[in-house]
């Protein structure tokens, strides 16, 4: 299975890439995308979208799904 | 209904005479709010020389056309137009405008501060300062 | 603050144009809330031809004051315009602008929504519609 | 004692005047200005101003004041 996985912002800082495309069966939700391409702790504050809609930590995630990880959004 | 996310500059009071002109042509409208937010020099205590907005593309337009159609389904109205920048902006530069038509006031203003409220939890931009030392801060969601 | 009570049109668009610049140079501008008043062709289950507005000189420009600066002692501004015509008006016209500037959103917006609504409390003025048949009636102020 | 008098949009069309000067020492109160002008009685909704101020209808007058009466506004 095949996931592209993105990062904004300060997440996109600390990771140090904007982007990321897992290959991979071992993972089934989101929280275990951010474990295998972050290597580090999960932030506080961290949020996640799967196919661009807000998702929870635990979202499962399939072949072919969009993740992003950014912080709390500041526009407007 | 519009929404546009785009890299330049842009002319809030141009846009808006352009649909003004259009709707006011109809003779249904009665009342027109309008949000614009530009970039102040003073941010969280520091002096802001310049902004730079990160934004998700595709996810953006998407959430900002939901919230949009949110408003809509809560009041009576006959348009609304969302420009939202990205990338470099200078100080005094307007960053967002939100304006909505509708019969009565009520209905334009409510949805206007409701647009612009929701898109400032929703929408996935993020701001990063420059501050008068060339150094650079992303904008603390809190202040 | 800019109070104007005037018989001919005006162009909101271009008026906030002027002020924007001119405010935003101060670099202390985040926010500016807009209301556009214009005039619809149909009310109160009539089509409209057009509208005379009448109201009393002196007392209309004393309360449009006392409604800004209540705003400013409620609000944050930077500045607040309020233009209101009288007279003749024809449909697809403006007939209202109110516009505060401010540091933050909350307070434009909400000062906006004050002044308006305060407005067509307190302010003398009264419409008189013409009709499809000619025939010309006032405004109900529940309408 | 001389008050100027002002009616406005239907009330001024209901007394067909749109000033008038009272002078007289008869009146000392909005409700005795408005009997004396008016010759009907009050409608209901009318407001009254004095010196451009909104006031109730047992407002005392003075001399020189400017006493107005008109129907609830529709400005905006």
């Amino acid at each position: 299975m095949s996931i592209t996985v993105k990062f904004f912002a300060s997440i996109r800082e600390k990771i140090g890439k904007a982007e990321d495309i897992v290959e991979s069966d071992k993972v089934s939700q989101v929280s275990e995308v951010w474990s295998l391409c972050a290597a580090q702790p999960k932030p506080a504050n961290l949020l996640a979208a799967v196919n661009q809609e807000y998702v929870t930590w635990e979202h499962p995630v399939r072949d072919g799904d969009e993740v992003a990880f950014f912080p709390p959004v500041t526009g407007g | 209904m519009e929404i546009r996310v785009q890299e330049g500059v842009f002319d809030p009071w141009k846009e808006l005479a352009v649909w003004q002109d259009r709707i006011a042509m109809s003779g249904k409208c009665g009342a027109t709010g309008v949000f614009v937010g530009t970039l102040r020099d003073f941010n969280d205590g520091q002096v802001v020389k310049g902004l730079t907005l990160e934004h998700y593309p595709g996810m953006t337009e998407k959430h900002l056309e939901k919230v949009c159609e949110d408003a809509g389904t809560r009041w009576q109205l006959l348009d609304t137009l969302v420009i939202h920048r990205h990338g470099p902006i200078h100080t005094g530069d307007p960053i967002v405008l939100v304006a909505t038509w509708a019969a009565h006031r009520r209905d334009a203003l409510e949805a206007c501060r409701y647009i612009i409220d929701e898109l400032k939890t929703r929408a996935p931009f993020w701001k990063k300062e420059t501050l008068a030392d060339n150094g650079m801060r992303w904008v603390d969601p809190g202040s």
